[in-house]
């Protein structure tokens, strides 16, 4: 039963990834990016491409999320900055529209048919946990959420960039009198965050069919945790992952009917209760 | 707003090659179909899901559909009448299949409808049939309330259906699977009417079949699921000798990847996938697809090995410069179905060609085929086999291919309630 | 007979801070009272708790001699209690008549009305249109709110608390931020109101206060502090200290300053926002070198002319802000922060996730350069030295003020703008401020700052310049700071 | 001028079964009922400032119920009825708990909740066919003509539209304003902020319900789509495209949005991107037309 856990969580891992771009971008621009699971899916078609070209796993790990972040600069810089002003629902409409042309460019560029190279041989191992059968490639995606997730952490913690977002995030306006240059910190958190979700498209290529409109499946989800773990909240976006993680595995083995819904209802109930999400800044 | 025009006339050049392939199908003499003075051209409204992580299997249809149309073009046409096709999104959302069919008929003045992929569409659309009153032949969607509940008992007639329906996923099965030597068997399934219903079935007959067999567990996945692991290890942890799945598209490919992580196919003696054959799932798994698992489909590209059959994959490879998948053969038959039972019918009139259609017989690339009169469904064999990797073909393909008789799996009327 | 309005031991906290601390007061009924205390006295809580935006942690509220404490907002103006806002408060896109119809319709229990047009309801037309008479609006009916003077806005407020038909009235500083003209016609529509409705009033503008109220009552720290007839509060010690400081703060030595071009020059500033014109032609000069001090009761325009000069209140067009010699007017405020211009503001904003010692780092990182060193801002302030580690939102209200200083310290700016550097904090801190002030000039930094402290004033700058409503009343050079401070007392006192 | 074009667009909308085939009576009557779902949307958001996202769901809960009651053998008119009032008491349920909510909150709770009502549609199989949905759903004899299924629905749409119109001119609509530009205020004028909201969630949710309710028997088949976000999201669009703060703004934005879709699809089978792109130079060119005119103004409110 431990072990249904494990594999629950290595599920939230790539949750995690998309949250987390989601939530830092929401955090600093104040922006919900609708789009956030196109780069995702994004970040998996690149990354394929990349593997076809270099025929190395981990070439495409590394060229895949570059690319989902070079397309997040052309969106902030080209885009998203015309309408910070402008009312959420608009922007709301804005990253829609992303969504929509997003789907069908991919659809264009690499027709409608799944594409899904084998996994690397290194990582297609299992390790035998009583017994049970975790696969390697599991233990790994484990290894880099965790990675990411403490990358992250060190990231903001301790870095200046770091403490600049975090100020930046709390308070804009006051940053911005000590001489933090906003918009320049917007561009690069937006692409940040969209290398977050193609690194979590990336890692997805070899386990899980790629096909255009992927994207539409997770962003929900990302929305669900984020919210839950309050908008903003990297912390709340990692605890939100792995719970919607474990309330899916543990979901399906106990109570297999409410699975379509345990995670709106997991939302529902911390939003009446806690309307800021779990870790999130309660607002006046 | 000119309504998008029919292949036909960019593709003129590729239709005039497609000509000789052609004159061996449907229409016994090619260029010599008659003239029946029909109206010029014989609209067919085609729709299949286009957008979306399943898009694949529109594209896989309207390949198939408009080879067809090429090559009946070709060879003159339905009785002297060229086919015009039209494609529509049906977005596998009830109400934009209604919408579709509505516009087809009412506003673009289609005499046909073809295609779709979704079962609740299929029964959306079949149920307003009677209003637009036009033949519609669906080529995918595989609902047994289709041809069970809406002609048979609601005698909706101008609904007819040219793919297998859920029997092949879910009692030919069972048929193989009585042979297996597994005792413990459990699912991973999608979670709605057709992955319930599959399950229902197979467990139904394999009971009858093979008493002693125990179904030890199983875990249903919400469309759109894009990870199987925690399925696999509910499923693996309750220890079943064989997994009988009816995942398709994306999603199979996707499960039986991570399937094949967890070495569910070392530890399991049978691992059995209703849509597994579909060229989607052949082409998205490669080299991946475990050797030895079932699959079948509603038509595979190797079976049966006819002249019929050869000519349809030479053509669609030289056309398409793929192997066709299961819903090309189909929409493929769909239009040839229409020109063989209008040029019986001479006339486009839906009740003569509805008359026309029941019991017609059809000689399709996936073999001999008859158009039940009760029940407006095509019969025809439909091989389960196992994967296998062929250096020949450049995807997986299918051996130790078994086939049953018709009679054996296709229910029957009055359809008696499935026992499970 | 029952008092109108009776309070009994009002209690409120906010976290670590109590805004009020047990209060009574009994208002009679009739006449006009008034509320007045320095800044942060808990004024504002105060209205807020009888009004019902926030619930009192303790104690009780009567009202016509029914108790209120647990009702909310809306059932305690259907009681009776109606009132204005600090900051404007109206419905900004509707016309001003349907500004008005909202309260009336409320009032006559036909909010929920959904099948008659409400403005074919005669006598709701008949009634806004009264209103708006009333307060002077009558001509604006069909306005946007939006599109109102400031002082225009203010008596929308009025009309809109009037349509309740309050028993009791509520005015949270009814002239804040108007022009002399605008002040006037709102004193003569609350003098003429004090004759139909019971009136309390919060208020800065010690002229507005002493020219209406018959009654004064001065909240200090969340206390009562006196009550009485105005006579009596001009007269009072205690009062006078608060406002004007305390005395025990020694005047620094200052060195002349002056020599050459003077760092800032401002001329003609006018700035506001929306429709509300706060500053109106500022114009003065700042000597490289020198402290000089923005003097000004609450709500004069001294904050606008800081966030001014530091871009986060832009200017309007034909201001002109020269540092340097250079025209820094409009630009945003990273900008100007890398021209050396730094901001303190007074609710100091303080980053409440990052420790001291990262607040700190937040401006050299984003200006990318260097200046002051933790070393040094622990010997100018020496209770921060330990609490590098900590996180801005456990420091106290004086460490955070000490912190807002230091980070904008950082980048060694060749302006600190610093904003009420001496509200709320103690004695103790108040010495460190003084002494670090004579520190940071010794620097070579340019100082202005903005407060209403006469006496810290005194002690730090060596020029003060008096704002009331949005103008620059009075310059005070350093010899008329130290010797007789007759006109700046009656400027900024009681 | 006002009672002109009203008046103009009644007649045009009642003649059409008269001088159009069948698919374009069919596509309007589709346009009726969007604009309808839309103008319930834009009685929460444009009008009270709460971004719904969870419509989908009322207007699920009248199809619902609306169809069950026609093949449970009621006749047209009290079942498209009793879907609405149906669709009334789930806002009215899940309404208790979104009012106290604004903001991004608000449209997350709705959104939960839109969602919850998408898997019990769809999981409850005995009662709403899962996610087959129900199928042959009978409008009687009378109605089975689509030219007098159309009266009814645009007459019962027209009127709703009547309705919603004379509300936003009434007390409550002037309330609900007063609400979206400062519920503060509104609060310290009198106004009962949250049975304010409280009602216009209600009265939202109804109309939603007959939305959906003449859906139904108008395609006669209702599948959990109904309920799903996506479908949630169309009303939004609809009333973003047209503008939310005129009243005919998601009436407007409803006819484009169907209409531009309907266009598009019959030229490429890459509507997405084609609506895609249309979407994001609506979005960029703020400045101009209707959508432009009522995005300054709401701009000019948010800087406020």
């Amino acid at each position: 039963m431990l072990f249904q856990g494990l594999v629950g969580l290595s599920e939230a891992m790539y949750l995690w990834l998309v949250a987390a771009g989601l939530s830092l971008i929401f955090g600093v621009l104040r922006v919900l990016n609708f789009a956030h699971g196109s780069l995702y899916m994004l970040g998996a078609y690149f990354a394929w491409v990349a593997f076809r070209i270099t025929g190395s796993f981990w070439a495409a790990l590394l060229i895949g999320p570059l690319l989902v972040a070079a397309v997040g600069w052309g969106m902030e810089y080209g885009f998203l900055r015309r309408v910070y002003r402008v009312e959420v629902a608009f922007q709301l409409l804005l990253t829609f529209a992303f969504v929509l042309i997003f789907d069908d460019l991919v659809k264009l560029a690499f027709g409608p048919v799944y594409q899904s190279p084998p996994t690397p041989a290194a990582l297609s191992g299992a390790v035998r946990i009583g017994r049970s059968i975790l696969p390697t490639y599991h233990l790994f995606i484990l290894a880099v959420g965790a990675a990411v997730g403490l990358g992250l952490w060190i990231f903001l913690e301790k870095t200046g960039f770091g403490l600049i977002i975090r100020a930046t995030a709390a308070d804009r306006e006051m940053a911005r009198a000590l001489g933090v240059r906003s918009s320049r910190l917007f561009t690069w958190v937006f692409v940040l965050g969209a290398w977050l979700a193609g690194l979590g498209g990336a890692l997805s290529m070899p386990v899980r069919a790629i096909s255009p409109g992927m994207g539409e499946f997770i962003i929900i989800e990302a929305f669900v945790v984020v919210v839950l773990g309050g908008l903003g909240s990297l912390r709340g976006a990692f605890v939100g992952a792995l719970l919607i993680g474990l309330l899916h595995a543990y979901g399906l083995v106990f109570m297999p009917v409410f699975e379509l819904a345990l995670a709106y209802i997991a939302m529902a109930a911390v939003l009446i209760v806690r309307p800021w999400g779990l870790f999130g800044a309660r607002e006046a | 707003m000119a309504p998008r025009r029919g292949i036909s006339r960019r593709n003129f050049l590729q239709s005039s090659l497609a000509l000789a392939g052609a004159s061996a199908l449907g229409a016994p003499d090619a260029l010599g179909a008659p003239d029946l003075k029909l109206k010029k051209p014989i609209k067919v409204g085609c729709q299949c899901i286009l957008s979306g992580p399943l898009g694949g299997y529109g594209e896989f249809m309207r390949k198939g559909a408009t080879l067809a149309m090429e090559e009946i073009n070709a060879a003159g046409g339905i009785g002297g009448s060229p086919i015009e096709l039209n494609f529509r999104d049906e977005e596998l959302k009830p109400d934009v299949g209604v919408k579709n069919a509505r516009y087809f008929v009412q506003d673009w003045g289609a005499d046909f409808l073809i295609g779709i992929d979704s079962s609740g569409v299929a029964l959306a659309v079949g149920e307003i049939m009677p209003t637009l009153n036009r033949v519609l032949i669906v080529t995918h969607g595989a609902t047994e309330k289709y041809n069970e509940d809406l002609v048979y008992k609601k005698h909706i007639r101008q609904c007819f259906r040219v793919c297998v329906p859920v029997y092949q996923d879910g009692i030919a099965s069972a048929l193989v699977a009585k042979d297996l030597p597994v005792k413990r068997w459990a699912t991973i399934s999608p979670d709605y009417e057709y992955g319930h219903t599959s399950w229902k079935m197979f467990r139904a007959y394999l009971k009858q079949n093979k008493p002693d067999v125990e179904f030890v567990g199983e875990s249903f996945a919400k469309f759109g699921t894009v990870d199987f692991s925690s399925h696999i290890s509910k499923v693996m942890a309750l220890n079943p000798e064989g997994i009988f799945s009816t995942e398709w598209g994306g999603e199979a490919v996707t499960m039986i990847k991570q399937a094949k992580l967890f070495k569910v196919f070392e530890q399991t003696k049978a691992f059995m996938i209703g849509m597994g054959s579909a060229m989607d799932v052949l082409q998205g798994l490669g080299p991946d697809y475990p050797d030895g698992v079932w699959a079948s489909g509603r038509y595979y590209f190797g079976y049966p090995d006819t002249p019929e059959n050869k000519r349809f994959n030479d053509s669609f490879k030289k056309r398409w410069d793929t192997y066709p998948s299961y819903p090309s053969e189909t929409s493929y038959t769909a239009l040839n179905a229409l020109k063989k039972a209008v040029e019986k019918a001479r006339t486009l009139d839906t009740d003569k060609v509805i008359e026309a259609l029941e019991g017609l017989e059809l000689s399709r690339p996936a073999g001999p085929c008859v158009i039940r009169k009760e029940d407006h469904q095509a019969v025809y064999a439909v091989p389960w086999g196992q994967i296998t990797h062929d250096k020949k073909y450049p995807m997986p393909t299918l051996t130790n291919l078994k086939i049953f008789k018709t009679e054996e799996y296709y229910r029957k009327p009055p359809f008696a309630p499935v026992e499970g | 007979m029952t008092a109108l309005l009776e309070v009994r031991g009002l209690h409120k906290s906010f976290a670590e801070f109590t805004a009020i601390d047990g209060v009574d007061l009994a208002l009679p009924g009739g006449g006009i009272t008034a509320v007045i205390g320095p800044n942060g006295a808990g004024k504002t809580t105060f209205i807020n708790l009888l009004t019902g935006k926030l619930a009192a942690d303790a104690g009780s509220i009567r009202f016509g001699g029914a108790e209120i404490t647990r009702l909310s907002a809306s059932a305690r103006v259907h009681a009776g209690m109606a009132r204005t806002f600090q900051v404007t408060n109206v419905f900004p896109l509707l016309p001003v008549e349907q500004n008005v119809a909202v309260p009336v319709l409320a009032r006559t229990r036909r909010s929920l009305e959904p099948r008659r047009r409400f403005d074919s309801m005669e006598d709701v037309r008949e009634e806004v249109r009264g209103l708006l008479a009333t307060v002077g609006l009558g001509e604006r009916a069909a306005s946007t709110a939006a599109v109102l003077s400031h002082g225009d806005r203010r008596l929308l407020e009025i009309a809109l608390a009037l349509a309740s038909r309050p028993k009791l009235l509520l005015l949270d500083e009814p002239t804040a931020g108007m022009g002399a003209g605008e002040r006037e016609r709102m004193l003569e529509r609350i003098r003429a109101l004090a004759a139909q409705v019971t009136i309390l009033l919060v208020e800065h503008d010690m002229e507005v206060v002493f020219g209406l109220a018959s009654r004064i009552v001065v909240l200090h720290q969340g206390k009562l502090l006196a009550d009485g007839s105005p006579q009596s509060i001009r007269e009072d010690a205690r009062v006078r200290e608060i406002y004007l400081g305390e005395a025990s703060v020694a005047p620094a030595p200052t060195t002349a300053a002056g020599a050459g071009a003077p760092l800032l020059e401002v001329e003609h500033l006018d700035a506001g926002y929306q429709a509300s014109h706060v500053l109106h032609d500022v114009s003065f000069g700042v000597a490289r070198g020198g402290v000089v001090a923005l003097l000004g009761r609450n709500g004069v325009g001294k904050t606008t002319t800081l966030r001014s000069l530091a871009g986060l209140t832009p200017p309007w067009r034909g201001s002109r802000i020269r540092l340097q010699g250079e025209d820094i007017a409009g630009q945003p405020p990273e900008r100007i922060a890398a021209r050396g211009v730094s901001y303190v503001p007074d609710d100091r904003r303080i980053f409440p996730d990052l420790t001291a010692a990262e607040n700190l780092r937040v401006p050299l990182l984003a200006l990318k350069r260097g200046g002051w060193t933790r070393e040094k801002i622990g010997a100018l302030f020496p209770p921060l030295a330990t609490l590098w580690e900590r996180k801005g939102q456990h420091l106290s209200g004086g460490e955070q003020k000490m912190l807002a200083i230091a980070r904008a310290l950082m980048t060694a700016p060749s302006l600190l703008l610093l904003d009420e550097p001496s509200e709320g904090l103690s004695p103790l801190i108040v010495r460190i401020l003084v002494e670090a002030l004579a520190q940071i000039r010794k620097e070579g930094v340019t100082v202005l700052l903005a407060d209403q402290n006469l006496m810290f004033a005194r002690a730090v700058a060596d020029r003060a310049l008096v704002m009331e409503r949005g103008r620059i009343v009075y310059a005070a050079e350093r010899a008329q700071l130290l010797g007789d401070q007759s006109t700046l007392q009656r400027l900024l006192a009681v | 001028m006002k009672l002109v074009a009203s008046a103009l667009l009644t007649v045009a909308v009642l003649l059409v079964p008269a001088v159009s085939g069948p698919f374009l009576q069919y596509l309007v009557l589709n346009m009726l009922l969007l604009a309808l779902l839309a103008l319930s949307f834009n009685l929460l958001f444009g009008m009270t400032g709460l971004l719904s996202f969870g419509q989908g769901a009322f207007y699920a809960g009248g199809a619902y119920a609306a169809a069950l009651s026609l093949r449970a053998g009621f006749s047209l008119i009290p079942s498209i009825l009793l879907g609405s009032v149906f669709a009334a008491a789930l806002a009215a349920l899940i309404g208790a708990f979104c009012v106290r909510h604004t903001r991004i909150y608000f449209s997350m709770l709705t959104l939960a909740f839109g969602m919850l009502v998408y898997a019990v549609v769809w999981k409850w199989t005995d009662v709403t066919g899962g996610d087959d949905g129900l199928i042959g759903i009978p409008r009687g004899a009378f109605f089975e003509k689509p030219e007098r299924y159309y009266l009814l629905s645009a007459v019962l749409v027209l009127v709703s539209i009547a309705v919603l119109h004379r509300l936003s001119a009434s007390p409550l609509g002037l309330s609900l304003r007063a609400i979206r530009e400062n519920a503060e205020r509104a609060e310290f004028s009198g106004v009962a902020v949250r049975r304010t909201i409280f009602i216009a969630f209600v009265t939202a949710g109804f109309f939603a319900g007959l939305s959906g309710a003449l859906l139904a028997p108008l395609e006669q088949t209702i599948s959990p789509s109904a309920a799903h976000w996506t479908k949630s999201a169309e009303p939004v669009m609809a009333t973003l495209i047209g503008g939310p703060f005129l009243f005919a703004g998601p009436l407007v934005g409803a006819v484009v949005y169907l209409g531009l879709k309907e266009i598009i699809v019959r030229f490429t089978e890459y509507w997405l991107l084609v609506f895609g792109l249309v979407l994001l130079g609506m979005v960029l060119s703020f400045r101009g037309g209707l959508l432009g005119a009522a995005a300054d103004l709401w701009g000019r409110r948010t800087r406020a």
